[in-house]
């Protein structure tokens, strides 16, 4: 195998595991490589998934790159999700919803690593019906965005104050004690290390 | 000493055993039995000298090997059930230590197995919402739902709490010196003369300076380059040196 | 593009966003083909992803089918991210497994008396971390629970079927004839206690 061979090989591992979009900078120092040589290595990869025509496609924005599924293939995605549709997602919203209210301020990696599946969408929607909202940054290691309720949540459950809350037993020890060191400990498969990246959306 | 060995490592009495038996560089099919026994017994002395509690299942193989020792100081005793020359009394003890052995030595396959998986990654599932529907509109429903949502949360933390105990990190790994050096190679292969500022990437921390500063130092060593600061404090020259180093 | 090339290029978007081991048995329905036809799809492009060095792997567990890295590529990955893995077994815990691979549907006597020790703490961890599941009752006396293995054990030990175990000499032979008697009979005057735990088991 050559060497481009295994940087590219390398590099398809990298965006798998990562998940979100991943900086060339990030890659060419881990590789010796110069961002322009890297950025190329990338664009050959992704030319190469859409040659052979493959259910995967990268994805480049502003030098980052992102390893997704071919549009093509989104009715079977969608016929495959169906029948769990009934079943369980439903309560995604709901889920969201509890675990920001009770363990408010919380990142999305925390509620993405207790409900154990991406939470990207269902945030996004609870944010665009004003029952969340961005409430400011973690300390942690590259600064995450923290979420809590809005006014829009007391009126929309009928709330007075968060003290209104149901209690629920035990929610002292497991909620408020460790809830940061756990949740960041327990994504199962895969924990990322934000780099630059969001130290950057800080910047911004 | 026979065994010098720290007294909670064996999984079991069999363990032991086998231990002992290899230890001795007997065969297990021709196990010297009084030999064998005294050194057992004499380890559990030793485990109830240092107030390891004893379990039962190493007692209770204590007192199997007493009894084999016996059957052998007095052959065809029992006639019945051992017709003398024709049935050794160590078969079994022999077959249940061979079985167990083969296992230990599958578990230790297993663990080999395993310690492939673990250089293997798998992602979590995607967000399957743009897939699923509106949820949202769940949202209008009361607040018994919304409580019920909340304690179907509760159980799954506490699932996963279960499950912590299980997991353990993986710690990133820190670039190494030598990797460093490969890097620094690799930018005099653009050109032959660099400052220091320029090996450190924008947003170094102190550990990547510390690290560049240390692989420049061992650079020098190998007299691989040169280094000059023309300025007190100011950014360090650095000049690959002739043909030498760049076969490498 | 062929239909073969559409329904393998399906596979892999459905293989991505699903994440964990994905059935044949779903897919088949999702394309209306039968189980063993999909299953050479996917093993298809397996062999695809192998034969271009991929970064990505399929693997196969028991007709289950998951995405995941080339393992060549962890050190790379290890500099990227901290991935969260599951710790490895113990010895103790490592030997009850391979009891109960190999001799599948087993109860805790047999695994007891095979080991010397009892396994009850071992065993119930294997169970929470669904390497072992419960799979039915023993016809002898007391009906005691048998014991056998998940996918879950296929995929974290790699294997792709039971069938896929290595062949332990002679271990049918050793198992089934004298010996098994005979551990029977070790078992009764050197591990009291289950038989009496075996017995409430039942009145329960």
């Amino acid at each position: 195998m050559s060497a481009n061979q295994k940087i590219k090989s390398a590099l398809e591992s990298l965006l798998f595991v990562w998940g979100d979009p991943l900086e060339a900078k990030v890659c060419a120092e881990l590789f010796n490589l110069s961002v322009p040589e890297t950025v190329d290595c990338f664009r050959e990869l992704m030319g190469e998934y859409e040659e052979r025509e493959s259910g995967l496609r990268i994805r480049e924005m502003d030098q980052r790159f992102q390893l997704c599924t071919n549009p093509e293939n989104d009715d079977y995605i969608q016929r495959l999700c169906t029948p769990i549709k009934e079943k369980r997602l439903t309560q995604a919203a709901l889920e969201a919803m509890a675990i920001i209210a009770y363990r408010q301020p919380v990142t999305k990696g925390e509620i993405d690593s207790i409900r154990g599946v991406r939470s990207d969408r269902v945030l996004e929607g609870l944010i665009r019906r004003e029952l969340v909202a961005e409430c400011g940054r973690s300390t942690a290691i590259g600064r995450p965005i923290l979420y809590g309720t809005t006014p829009g949540f007391l009126a929309q459950f009928g709330f007075e104050s968060l003290e209104d809350l149901p209690q629920i037993e035990d929610i002292g020890t497991l909620v408020l004690s460790d809830s940061y060191e756990f949740s960041d400990e327990l994504t199962a498969h895969q924990i990322r290390i934000p780099l630059e990246e969001e130290n950057k959306e800080v910047a911004q | 000493m026979t065994y010098k060995v720290k007294l909670d490592v064996f999984e079991g009495p069999f363990d032991l055993l086998v231990y002992l038996i290899e230890h001795a560089r007997m065969s297990i099919y021709d196990i010297r039995v009084s030999e064998i026994t005294t050194q057992y017994l004499s380890y559990i002395r030793d485990m109830k000298r240092q107030d390891v509690t004893v379990a039962q299942e190493f007692m209770v193989l204590a007192a199997a090997l007493i009894e084999l020792k016996a059957k052998m100081l007095l052959p065809g005793s029992e006639e019945e059930e051992i017709p003398e020359g024709e049935e050794d009394p160590r078969s079994e003890l022999v077959a249940r230590l061979l079985e167990y052995k083969r296992f230990k030595e599958m578990a230790e396959f297993f663990a080999q197995q395993e310690e492939i998986s673990t250089h293997i990654h798998t992602k979590p599932r995607e967000d399957l919402d743009p897939y699923t529907g509106p949820e949202e509109e769940l949202l209008r429903t009361d607040i018994e739902q919304f409580a019920r949502a909340f304690r179907a949360f509760l159980f799954r933390k506490k699932k996963l709490e279960e499950i912590r105990q299980d997991y353990e990190r993986v710690e990133r790994q820190r670039m190494s010196i030598e990797h460093k050096i490969e890097q620094i190679r690799s930018f005099f292969r653009r050109k032959p003369k660099l400052r220091f500022s320029e090996l450190i990437a924008r947003e170094s921390d102190r550990y990547d300076v510390v690290l560049t500063f240390v692989s420049v130092l061992e650079l020098v060593k190998q007299a691989a380059v040169r280094v000059r600061q023309p300025k007190q404090f100011g950014d360090i020259e650095i000049v690959l040196k002739g043909d030498r180093s760049q076969g490498s």
